[in-house]
Parts: structure tokens; C-alpha cells; sequence
């Protein structure tokens, strides 16, 4: 028995520990954050003390910063390329799941195949490319590279997969034309895989900084990430501004994160689960 | 060959219909600059004047003279391995802890996603804070370090961010994997006499063997391309000592505006990572029951 | 379910609508002007001459579009994509690599113009715009190294005034360096020194040195090149400077207003520093100390307007306002910037005060540190400067692992 | 109502050796109710979806009220059908399942209401019609899933296995409603199944598949008694028919079928058409129902005796089935439930002489 209780302290010891290590880092964030002064390195233990605290650097983020302006950016391309994706990754996904067409097995492997292609080789020719098309600093420019993702054709497809065959073709029998049975039966029917491609997309989006960052060039076309990524090099020594700007860049995936968690886990499970 | 029906022809026409716009944004973004990268890698091609010359190999023989896309490659690959087996191990680690009944498993298991979720702009300039000179890190421990300015350990202090960032995604990768492990095998292996942590290595880890396979895929990837922390948390520096393949592209690239001689240097890092995955398949890949 | 469709298409169809109308770039009637900014009171203090400028000429639409970040690159990158501004800020030292590329708009022709007096300007500024005769961007403002003495360590040391050369530069910092507590470390200094390139080159540039010669070549290997650099680490090794890292320290010039330092080279941007973090420090400035020759060097910035550009008229406007008497002398007034016109800081009386008189002074013998290398070669640099300073090589070991790297062709 | 035709119909997948239905002819009498039975994989669902137009046709002709309709995409060959897994759509409601198909046919509003509401009449379920699928056993379920293809009245009504996933209660209650719903209706229905008592109790009509070949199309009790071949008298009945291989042999202007363990003389209204086997080896078989006990009257003209050893009893309550062994063939014997035979007990029986079947083992048909 004593064995098994130091074996149970043992254990939430070092769950204890591991989660300090993951979520202490934003705790000590939130703390400069909300600093008075702009000296907060050194004795950790002053900035824990309630009257050095201020909420004026959230104050001064809006204020003082184009932070309006980067996220309304934000905001407006992650929300057209999560719809977009969503859509258009279902449009697919049901295609490699449901129609037989020649060349649907070679095409979908040639998807999948090119995920292990790194990000950064396509960097350049899609910089030549939006360049001709006079898109550089556009949210055209921003938003069209990634309205789809083939890792969301992949969880929307081995998720129609799942969905058994007779209720297509019931749909059939009743007179469903194929985008019917796809925009009246598929899609009301994948809420779940639905919302975690859409959270998926969301995160993903919203994060983004190599494209943006490479594309977007004067501030008003500036998403968050990119925004304070600049804002470091420029208030170096106003911590708190700055830990109150990353802090509100993580507030909106935080709350999608938290209240639809759920979702969340499966999309990643579906995407790991089977390759 | 028999004709296609009717019907055959209808989904024919259907299914590319519903694929047309997709496949083309694909097309545009992602096999066309595949191609053209290669294109683009034979010239010298500046990107403020606008001019190109054919100029062959010369990039690609440029860039083996470079020592300084040696260093990345090095950098690259150190990285790589450093962070890949440390991130999979405790994925899998984590992953097990949340698997066991405890109170509040929810709360702990969002308290290790959410560096999986926070943009990397944050978690970097988190950690440049973290590990300044007078930072947290350096006051809890008692030490004088200035991680990030220091060769010796600004590569470290990035690795640990990478670590630290992917290893609750991962988490959730083992977690699906470790859930579709029938009880009763644990209940078997506890009638046997096996301690937990015998469990965790003679049932669990070759249990969740396609899932490893898959983080470790996943990892590698993730690994040799990284690019955001660097940029925001040493830009390459200090004395090349972070400049990893993906940043040396981008500097070429977007700094320099030597479009051809960065295309090379993307060409050389998929290769790079095409063959390190030809090897994970050769070697570690489960075999398909 | 109908609802849930008939929403869904609704989202849908809005946001193809809005992804591709609301994707036109730039307003193409407005004259866009863009410079870095640097922090709020400079966007604020520019903002208000523009605002005299559109009283005086309404006729001209602009619009100011500060570029955060990376600047160099972000306008090398507009100038590429044909998104650059109208006019735009052009560094000194990057003006070399812009001009060879010949994507700048010639402004002789514009500047011609006797009202303008482009001869008021000083020569050594005009000079860092100019490849030939031909001039590509109008001066706005400079900044050269000074020295910046403590007077009261000098006062305790018994020194009567800064040092007038080397020699005496080695001699005065030996002597404020000292170890107040005994630990055997010195708590201050006499001088901080920054492993930078270019203000080793503003001792170069005295010892009658180059970077990068007339003919292209470079000069590091040279022997007035070398001795500067080895006099310059010297002081450094034989402990009558140090480096602001050593003082854990950002800049030196954090050293000099914590007091740790007696002596720093710095520029314009210490003084409001020393106003209002470190109001204690009894300070004041000096012209550097002589090598073989007077020389420092001197950062400076233009306006430039791009080849490009359909606003060019518009854009001439802008600068000729802003570099004009009037317009200088409102950014003088209001803030540290030191007029490139003789003739703005003579009316100012800018000559009579002590601090800015060395400034304008040492712009008569400074000079842009400019080379026509590719940007790579300053990542290089740093590089071997590293090297002396963190790996214990010889400076000469350095320049000529520099001058492998920089022949080898990668940076040609 | 409609006749279905099939001519020569061919199922070839592509990349398959075999066609899966070499050559199909079968005729769907209006207002008749056809069961396709035979055990999985024998092509019967590949049939009725070929009908249905869920599956291509690779060649014949199918015709519905003498259309051709092999190039028609299902919904315009008015036909519904009704899925082995309900194949309801779980984000709609009863009503909704049900008025689906109408509004993809533009019925007006008051149409749709009055089919809906007079299928949940027929099918008693009315107080369902705003549930969705998922808050619904599986009875109710196939209820809604009957009455999407009531509502669309039409031409044919195709049924997929549709009772398999009910348990054995309901299924037997839902086999009684679909056969009263046919009767009310009066439509012409094809049924797909592969249980053969199923098959029995609900055809008018049933056809027997095997590797795509149709072995025999008839009514029920036709099936029965006069199987075309080893395949169907196999497969209709239960428990199935007993098999024992042997050899005619003439003897005494009689002809006699002779293995190691039975010996009997074939009646002679059987001899003629066997005469030309004798000396040849033949397959004898016998429904469990027709061997008797030659202990107690029968009234039935029985075989000389045999004797068998009991190897089980298995009492069913109605009845008890016996099993023994002929030459290591395990054969079963209905006797009535009150009977008392032991395992391990000896008996003498005798085959009814009238239900005796004979097969040729090669061509595996009914000779006999």
C-alpha cells in the first residue's frame, strides 16, 4: 500500500512539474505583461507583487500600435482561407472518397507524395509568380496560396470514407445530382470532421508567418504574427507592450482551442492515426 | 477496353468538375513551383533589377564552395537530430501519463497543447525572454548565460523552443494511437507481474510503433524546415552558429534577392529531406500486418 | 438543415466576393512616401512637417507609409515588385548596391533648379549619393561618430581635455580604467569600443585605409587597413578598452550613461539617451582623435524616388520641401537631426552651440562607409569580427579568412 | 406497376477474370414480389443494383415496363429501394427522410405532406415524423426507411437484405408487415436476400443465384419439391437436405442405390429415368422430414430398412432433430418431440418413397 501511494506521488510530482514546464513560460508572460515598469528582468518575484501591475500596455498595443489594422488582416484572411479551405477541401475530399474516375489513385498519391516537398523550395517561384501577377503585397496575394491544403483533402476524404455507401446511393435513388448528395448529405453529415478541419485550418492560418512575411511588405498589409514579429526588433526594451501584443495574438486560438477541444484531438488523431 | 457509360462519363466529368478549382490552386502553388524552382535554379536571377542569365550548374557549384551553406546544412541536420528523438520521446512520454487515470486529465492535456497551438512569433519572442541574460531561466538556476547571443547555446535554446512547441502535438498523435490499445493486453501484462514502466516499454512503445513511425516522419520534416524561430529569435546569428538550410534559402532569397542561387539551395534541402525519409521508410518503417 | 445550407452559401459566397474585390493593392492617385520607422515620436515629428507641406501645397496628394522592419530589404523587395513608394528613405551606406542596380530615378536634372542650392549641401553627403556625376538622392539628415567624454572622470583623472590622437586616445582610456572594489576586474573603463565594422573603419579611414578600393579591389589586406584593425583590437586585448558584451551591456553607449566608461564613439542618437535615462552624466563631445589624417565616418540618409515611379513630379515636390530651408529647418528645430545645408545650421546658429558644432565640423572630413560588394559581405564581416573577438584569431588571420570568403565568388 | 425484364443481362468488372454475372434472364411479373436468395458473393445484390442503377451494365438489356433503362441514372427509372443499413440521413428528421426524394421532384408542399402522412399511416408511425434517425431503434428505422420508398409510389420497390441487422423477434414481425404491405399496395417488389426462410415465407416468386447463375426461378414450394439441381435442393429447406454418394446397381430387373451404409431398391416410378446411370456413381438425396422411424406408422411407402446409429439428439421443442453419420456424411432426421431416442441408440429407418432425390455428380442436375 505505501508502495503504491509513493508510486501515486511520484507520479503527480512529475505531472506537476511537466506542466509547469508547458504552460509556466505564458504565466510568466501574462505577469510582464502587465508590468509597470519596463525593467522586468532580474528578481522574477517583483513582478508577482499587485502594485507594480498595469493593464495600460494592452492599452497601448491598441493604441499606439496599427494593431487594429493587423488584426482586422488576421482576422480577414485566416476567416476567408478557413471557409475557402473547408469547402474546397471537402469538394476534393469527397472526390478521391467517392467518384471513380482513371487516374483518381495516381492523383491522389501524387497529393500526398508532395507533402514531404518542404515549404520554403516553393517560397521562391510563388514570389516570382504572385510578383507577375503584380499581387506582392495584396490580400489577394496573401490569401490564395492557401485556400486549400492537401492535408485537409486527406482527413475530408478518410473521413467521407467512413460514411457507408448506401446512404449515397439512397440519395442517388431519390434523385441527388453527385453536388447535391455532397452539399445536402456529406457535408451536414461531417460536422465533426468539419469543424476540426476548419479549427485545423483556423490555427494554421492565423499563425502563419513565412508567407506573410515574405509577402506582405508595408504594415497595412500585415497580419499579427508578422506585426509584433516586426514590433521585437523595434521596442526591444518595452517587454511589457510587447508580451501584451504575443498574448493577445494567442488569445483567439486559445479560446477556439479550449472550447472545442474536442475536435481538435480527432483531427490530429485522424491525421495520425493512419498515413 | 470496353466505352464508358453514361453514368462512368457523368462521375468522369463530375469529378473533375468538383476538382478543377482545388486541383488548380494545387497546381499553381504547389506543383508549379516545384517545378519552376528547379527552373529558376539554373539562372542568375536578381530580383530587384529583374535580370536573368543561363548560367547552368553554376549555382549548385557556388554552393558546394560555399562554407557557409555547409555550416547550415550542418546546423540543419544537428538540429534535426537533436530535436526529432527528444520531441518523439516525450510525445510518447506525455502521451502515456495522460493515458493513466488521473483527475483532470483534460486540464493537463490542454496545459501541454497549447505551445502546439501559439504562433511560433510568440513562442519565440516568449523565449527570448525566458533565456535573456537577465531572463527567468538564468534567475531560477543561477546562471549568467546570454543564450541567445552565445554560439555555443543559442542553437540549444531553439531546439528546446521546437521541443517544447511540438512535443503536446505529438502528444495527441500518441494519445489516438495508445487509445486503440485493447485494456485487456495491460490487464494481461499486470497478471504477469509487469511493473508500469515494463508496461510502457514492452507494450506500449511497440504497440504505438506506425504512430512513432509517423511523428518521426512528421518530425524530420518539421525539423529540417525550420524557419520561423530562427528568423525571430537569432536571425541566423550569432556567427552563423543557428543558420539552418531554410533561412539560408530565405537570406538568399529575400535579403540578398538572389532568386537562382536560393531555388539551388531549396533543390539541395528537398533532396535532403526526400533521402532522409527514403532512409526512415528503408529502416523504420512498420511493417503493414 | 435548409437554414444551415442556405448560410453556408452565404458565407461562402461572400468571402469569394471579398477575396477577390477587396484585393486591389494601392491607391495609384496618391504619391506614397515611406521611410522606416524607428519609434512613434519620429512617425509623429515626421507627420507634423508633412502636415506644413500639405498646407503649403494642397495640390499634392500623398500619403506617408512607414515601413517597420527590415527596411533595406523591404524597399530592395518593393523596387523588385513594382510596389515602391513615390519617395523613400535610402541609406548611405546601401545607396552603392541601389545605384548599380539602376532602379533610381537621377535627380540632377531636378536639382538643377537654382532655387533648390544643391551646393549648400555638404559635399562629403552629396558625395554618398552620387555614382559619377550623376546624383540619385537628396541628403536628409547625418550623423557622424563623435567621441563623448565623461568630464568628471576626466576631471579625476586630472585631464584637461579628450584626446587628440591615438596615442593619446591608448593613453587617457589606460588611465580611467580601473578596479575600484579589488576584485582584480576593472569597474570602469576608459573607453568602450563595439566589434563593429564601421567604427573600426572610422580608424581605417584615419590610418589613410580602405575596405574596398577605388578600383574595386579589396583593401583589407593592406597594411593601413590592418594596422588600424590591430591597434583597434589591441586596445581591446591589452585591457584599455573593452566591448559592451564584457559589461553586459547592449551598446556602449549604455556603458557610458551606467558610468562604466569614461570615453565611447557614438552619434546623434546618445544625446536624448543621456537626457532622459542618464541625466547625471557630465558629459560632452569631441571630433575623433587624429590617426595620419582627419577622418570619421558619417551615416546618412536621402530621399530617393524610384526609376519607376508615376508621381515623379508630385515626388520631386515633396523632397524639395522637405530638404528646403523651411522644411529642415522645422525637423531641426523640433528634433536631434543635424541639417545636410550649411546654410540651415548657420541661420539656426547650430555653429554656436558646443555639442552640435563638433557634429557639423566632423561632417566636413567624414565619409559613408559604402562598398559595391554584394549584401553579404557585411554578414561576412561580422563574421571575421567575431573570430578576433570571441575565437582569439589575429586580425589578420580574420581579414584573410574575409578575403578568401569574398574572392571565392560567392559574393561576387 | 411495372414488369421487370432482364435479357441476357452481364456483370464484368473490370480487371476481373469471371464476369460476376455471366447471363442473366429473368422476368418480374407486375405486381409480383420476387425474392433473389442465394449465399454471399452469388451476385443477388449485383443483380438488384444493376436494377436499381447503382451498378453499371455491362451488357443485356434491363428493362421496366418494356423501357429499356440501362442508361438511365437510378432516380429517373422510378424505382426505390430500401438499404440493408436504412441508409437514413441522420442530420434530417422523419418527415424530412421521407419527403426528400419528392422535393428533389418538385412535388408541391400539400403533396408532400399527404405521401408523408399517409406512409407514416400505413406503416403506423406517425409520433415519429419529427424524430431524427438517430434517437430510433432499428425497427423504427427500417419503418422510416419502408416509407421513403412508399412516398415516392413507385414503379418498383427494390429491397436490399433489408431485415438483416433487426434481431431474430423483429425480424419475423417486419417480414410479416413487408408481405402485408405488398398485398396493400399491390406493387411489383424484388427482394434481396440470403436467408432462405426469408426467401420462402415472403416470395411469391423466388430465384436461386449461385456464382452468378441463376439455378432456378420458381414459387416457393415448386422450390421445395422439385429442385433443379444439387445447389437449390441444398439450399432450400432447413435444416438443409441430406446427401450420401453411391452407386446404381441393377439386380433383379430392379435397380438398387448401394453405398457402404444403405442398400435399398428404388421405386419403380423412378426406375425408368434412372436406368441409364446404373453402374455409374450417383448422388442420393433426402429431406430430414422425409425419413421415418420404421417403428412407427408412417403412412407413407417407406424403403427396406436401414440401420443408423444416433449420434445426437437435439431437442428443439416442436421437434427433435437426430443426426447420424452415413459413410462420414453427418445427416439429420425430424422425428416428433416425444420421441425418446438416446445417443448411441441403434434404429432401423426407411426413406420415403416418394421424396427421394437422385443427382448427377458431375453436371451436379436432378436426374431423378
Amino acid at each position: 500500500m505505501k508502495r503504491l501511494q509513493f508510486q501515486k506521488f511520484i507520479f503527480y510530482a512529475v505531472l506537476l512539474l511537466m506542466t509547469t514546464v508547458y504552460i509556466g513560460p505564458f504565466i510568466y508572460q501574462f505577469f510582464i505583461s502587465i508590468s509597470q515598469s519596463k525593467d522586468v528582468f532580474g528578481d522574477p518575484v517583483k513582478l508577482l507583487q499587485p502594485p507594480n501591475w498595469t493593464f495600460q500596455n494592452y492599452a497601448n498595443v491598441w493604441v499606439d500600435l496599427p494593431f487594429k489594422q493587423w488584426l482586422f488582416n488576421s482576422l480577414f484572411i485566416t476567416l476567408v482561407q478557413t471557409i475557402m479551405n473547408v469547402f474546397f477541401s471537402a469538394l476534393a475530399g469527397f472526390v478521391f472518397a467517392r467518384l471513380t474516375f482513371p487516374g483518381r489513385k495516381f492523383l491522389f498519391g501524387l497529393l500526398i507524395s508532395s507533402l514531404t516537398v518542404p515549404v520554403i523550395i516553393l517560397l521562391v517561384p510563388k514570389f516570382i509568380f504572385m510578383n507577375n501577377l503584380r499581387l506582392v503585397n495584396t490580400y489577394a496575394g496573401l490569401i490564395l496560396p492557401n485556400l486549400i491544403t492537401i492535408t485537409n483533402i486527406f482527413l475530408m476524404k478518410q473521413f467521407f470514407e467512413t460514411i457507408p455507401k448506401d446512404l449515397e446511393e439512397a440519395a442517388l435513388i431519390d434523385g441527388c445530382s453527385y453536388f447535391r448528395i455532397f452539399w445536402q448529405i456529406f457535408l451536414p453529415v461531417s460536422t465533426p470532421a468539419l469543424a476540426a478541419v476548419a479549427i485545423y485550418t483556423f490555427q494554421g492560418s492565423w499563425n502563419e508567418f513565412l508567407w506573410p512575411v515574405t509577402l506582405a511588405i508595408t504594415s497595412d498589409k500585415f497580419t499579427l504574427p508578422v506585426g509584433v514579429g516586426f514590433l521585437k526588433n523595434q521596442f526591444q526594451s518595452d517587454w511589457p507592450l510587447l508580451m501584451a501584443g504575443t498574448l493577445l495574438i494567442t488569445l483567439p486560438t486559445l479560446c477556439i482551442f479550449l472550447v472545442f477541444q474536442r475536435y481538435f484531438v480527432q483531427g490530429v488523431a485522424a491525421s495520425g492515426g493512419k498515413e | 477496353m470496353p466505352q464508358p457509360s453514361t453514368r462512368q462519363r457523368d462521375m468522369i466529368t463530375i469529378a473533375w468538375l468538383f476538382l478543377g478549382f482545388p486541383l488548380l490552386l494545387i497546381g499553381l502553388f504547389v506543383f508549379f513551383p516545384i517545378g519552376y524552382s528547379l527552373f529558376i535554379s539554373f539562372f542568375d536571377w536578381n530580383l530587384v533589377t529583374n535580370q536573368r542569365t543561363f548560367i547552368g550548374l553554376a549555382n549548385y557549384t557556388r554552393l558546394f564552395s560555399d562554407s557557409l551553406f555547409w555550416k547550415s546544412t550542418g546546423n540543419t541536420i544537428l538540429y534535426t537530430i537533436g530535436v526529432v528523438p527528444i520531441q518523439t520521446f516525450l510525445a510518447l512520454f506525455l502521451a502515456f501519463v495522460m493515458n493513466q487515470k488521473i483527475r483532470g486529465r483534460s486540464f493537463f492535456r490542454a496545459a501541454f497543447y497549447i505551445p502546439a497551438i501559439t504562433s511560433s512569433v510568440v513562442t519565440s519572442t516568449l523565449f527570448i525572454a525566458l533565456f535573456s541574460k537577465q531572463g527567468l531561466i538564468n534567475q531560477l538556476f543561477g546562471l549568467e548565460n546570454d543564450w541567445l547571443t552565445n554560439p555555443n547555446t543559442a542553437m540549444l535554446t531553439i531546439m528546446a523552443n521546437n521541443i517544447w512547441t511540438t512535443s503536446g502535438y505529438f502528444m495527441v498523435s500518441f494519445l489516438a494511437g495508445l487509445q486503440s490499445i485493447p485494456n485487456s493486453l495491460y490487464e494481461a501484462a499486470r497478471i504477469d507481474g509487469a511493473s508500469t514502466w515494463q508496461q510502457f516499454w514492452k507494450i506500449t512503445v511497440p504497440m504505438v510503433r506506425p504512430v512513432t513511425y509517423f511523428v518521426l516522419v512528421l518530425g524530420l520534416i518539421g525539423c529540417f524546415q525550420v524557419f520561423d524561430q530562427i528568423f525571430i529569435m537569432s536571425a541566423g546569428g550569432p556567427v552563423n552558429s543557428t543558420t539552418t538550410l531554410s533561412y539560408y534559402v530565405y537570406v538568399n532569397g529575400f535579403k540578398y534577392f538572389k532568386l537562382g542561387y536560393a531555388a539551388a539551395a531549396a533543390i539541395v534541402l528537398a533532396v535532403l529531406i526526400f533521402s532522409a525519409n527514403q532512409v526512415q521508410n528503408r529502416y523504420f518503417k512498420p511493417e503493414v500486418d | 438543415m435548409s437554414k444551415l445550407t442556405t448560410c453556408w452559401r452565404y458565407v461562402l459566397v461572400l468571402s469569394i466576393v471579398f477575396t477577390f474585390s477587396g484585393c486591389q493593392s494601392t491607391d495609384t492617385k496618391l504619391t506614397r512616401l515611406s521611410g522606416w520607422s524607428s519609434n512613434p515620436v519620429e512617425e509623429k515629428l515626421v507627420a507634423g512637417v508633412l502636415a506644413d507641406f500639405h498646407r503649403e501645397k494642397p495640390a499634392v496628394n500623398f500619403k506617408y507609409e512607414p515601413i517597420p522592419g527590415n527596411y533595406t530589404e523591404k524597399i530592395q523587395l518593393m523596387l523588385g515588385t513594382h510596389t515602391a513608394p513615390d519617395v523613400f528613405y535610402l541609406r548611405g551606406e546601401t545607396a552603392p548596391s541601389y545605384m548599380r542596380f539602376n532602379v533610381l530615378e537621377p535627380l540632377n536634372q531636378y536639382a538643377a533648379d537654382t532655387t533648390f542650392r544643391i551646393d549648400d549641401f555638404y559635399p562629403a553627403l552629396l558625395k554618398s549619393f552620387q555614382k559619377g556625376d550623376t546624383l540619385y538622392g537628396v541628403p536628409k539628415d547625418f550623423n557622424p561618430y563623435v567621441l563623448f567624454y565623461n568630464k568628471a572622470m576626466f576631471g579625476e583623472a586630472g585631464l584637461t581635455h579628450p584626446p587628440q590622437n591615438w596615442k593619446e586616445l591608448e593613453a587617457f582610456s589606460r588611465r580611467m580604467t580601473k578596479d575600484t572594489n579589488g576584485d582584480g576586474k576593472p569597474d570602469q573603463y576608459g573607453l568602450v569600443l563595439e566589434p563593429t565594422i564601421e567604427m573600426i573603419m572610422a580608424f581605417v579611414y584615419q590610418n589613410g585605409g580602405d575596405f574596398q578600393k577605388e578600383d574595386g579591389t579589396l583593401g583589407i589586406l593592406d597594411k593601413n587597413f590592418l594596422d588600424a584593425l590591430e591597434y583597434y583590437v589591441r586596445l581591446y586585448r591589452t585591457g584599455a578598452a573593452t566591448i559592451p558584451s564584457d559589461l553586459s551591456a547592449k551598446w556602449n553607449g549604455e556603458c557610458f550613461g551606467t558610468k562604466k566608461c569614461a570615453m565611447v564613439i557614438s552619434s546623434g542618437w546618445l544625446i536624448p539617451e543621456l537626457r532622459t535615462n542618464y541625466n547625471d552624466v557630465d558629459w560632452g563631445v569631441a571630433e575623433l582623435p587624429v590617426g595620419r589624417q582627419k577622418a570619421t565616418i558619417v551615416f546618412t540618409n536621402a530621399y530617393a524616388m524610384p526609376k519607376e515611379s508615376i508621381h515623379k513630379k508630385d515626388g520631386w515636390q515633396i523632397i524639395d520641401y522637405l530638404t528646403s530651408q523651411d522644411g529642415l529647418k522645422s525637423v531641426v528645430k523640433q528634433g536631434l537631426a543635424l541639417p545636410p545645408r550649411r546654410s540651415v545650421a548657420q541661420n539656426l546658429g547650430l555653429y554656436n552651440d558646443p555639442v552640435k558644432r563638433v557634429f557639423l565640423q566632423s561632417a566636413e572630413f567624414a565619409r559613408t562607409f559604402q562598398t559595391t560588394l554584394p549584401e553579404r559581405w557585411y554578414e561576412e564581416a561580422s563574421v571575421a569580427l567575431q573570430m578576433i573577438y570571441f575565437d582569439n584569431k589575429t586580425p589578420r588571420e580574420a581579414m584573410e579568412a574575409l578575403n578568401r570568403q569574398i574572392e571565392s565568388g560567392i559574393l561576387q | 406497376m411495372a414488369t421487370v425484364e432482364i435479357r441476357n443481362l452481364v456483370k464484368q468488372y473490370p480487371g476481373a477474370a469471371k464476369a460476376a454475372i455471366p447471363n442473366a434472364n429473368l422476368t418480374i411479373d407486375d405486381q409480383s414480389f420476387v425474392v433473389l436468395v442465394g449465399p454471399s458473393g452469388c451476385g443477388k445484390s449485383t443483380l438488384l443494383r444493376m436494377i436499381a442503377g447503382l451498378e453499371e451494365i455491362s451488357g443485356g438489356e434491363l428493362l421496366i415496363d418494356g423501357q429499356r433503362m440501362n442508361d438511365l441514372s437510378p432516380k429517373d427509372r422510378d424505382i426505390a429501394m430500401v438499404f440493408q443499413n436504412y441508409a437514413l440521413y441522420p442530420h434530417m428528421s422523419v418527415y424530412e427522410n421521407m419527403a426528400f426524394g419528392l422535393k428533389l421532384r418538385k412535388f408541391s408542399k400539400a403533396e408532400i405532406d399527404n405521401r408523408v402522412r399517409a406512409a407514416a399511416d400505413i406503416l403506423d408511425m406517425k409520433e415519429l415524423l419529427d424524430r431524427k434517425p438517430k434517437a430510433m431503434s432499428g425497427g423504427q428505422r427500417q419503418r422510416v426507411a419502408i416509407g421513403r420508398a412508399i412516398v415516392r409510389e413507385p414503379k418498383v420497390f427494390l429491397f436490399d437484405e433489408p431485415l438483416s441487422n433487426l434481431d431474430a423477434k423483429l425480424r419475423v414481425q417486419m417480414r410479416v408487415e413487408i408481405k402485408r404491405l405488398h398485398q396493400r399496395l399491390k406493387a411489383t417488389m424484388v427482394y434481396v436476400t440470403h436467408d432462405q426462410v426469408e426467401a420462402m415465407t415472403m416470395g411469391d416468386k423466388i430465384v436461386v443465384l449461385k456464382a452468378g447463375v441463376i439455378q432456378q426461378a420458381d414459387s416457393p414450394m415448386n422450390l421445395y419439391n422439385n429442385p433443379a439441381n444439387l445447389f437449390v435442393a441444398g439450399f432450400i429447406g432447413s435444416p438443409s437436405m441430406n446427401f450420401g454418394r453411391g452407386t446404381l446397381v441393377a439386380q433383379d430387373k430392379t435397380l438398387r442405390f448401394v453405398n457402404s451404409a444403405l442398400d435399398f431398391q428404388i421405386p419403380a416410378s423412378l426406375a425408368d429415368t434412372l436406368v441409364g446411370q446404373v453402374g455409374k456413381e450417383i448422388i442420393f438425396g433426402f429431406r430430414p422430414e422425409s425419413i421415418y422411424d420404421i417403428c412407427f406408422p408412417s403412412g407413407k411407402t417407406l424403403t427396406e430398412p436401414q440401420r443408423i446409429t444416433i449420434d445426437v439428439t437435439e431437442p428443439i421443442g416442436s421437434e427433435t432433430f437426430l443426426y447420424f453419420s452415413l459413410q462420414d456424411q453427418v445427416c439429420c432426421m425430424r422425428t416428433l418431440s416425444d420421441s425418446q431416442y438416446q445417443p448411441n441408440q441403434t434404429i432401423d429407418v426407411g426413406f420415403d418413397t416418394e421424396r427421394l432425390y437422385f443427382f448427377d455428380p458431375q453436371t451436379e442436375q436432378r436426374i431423378g
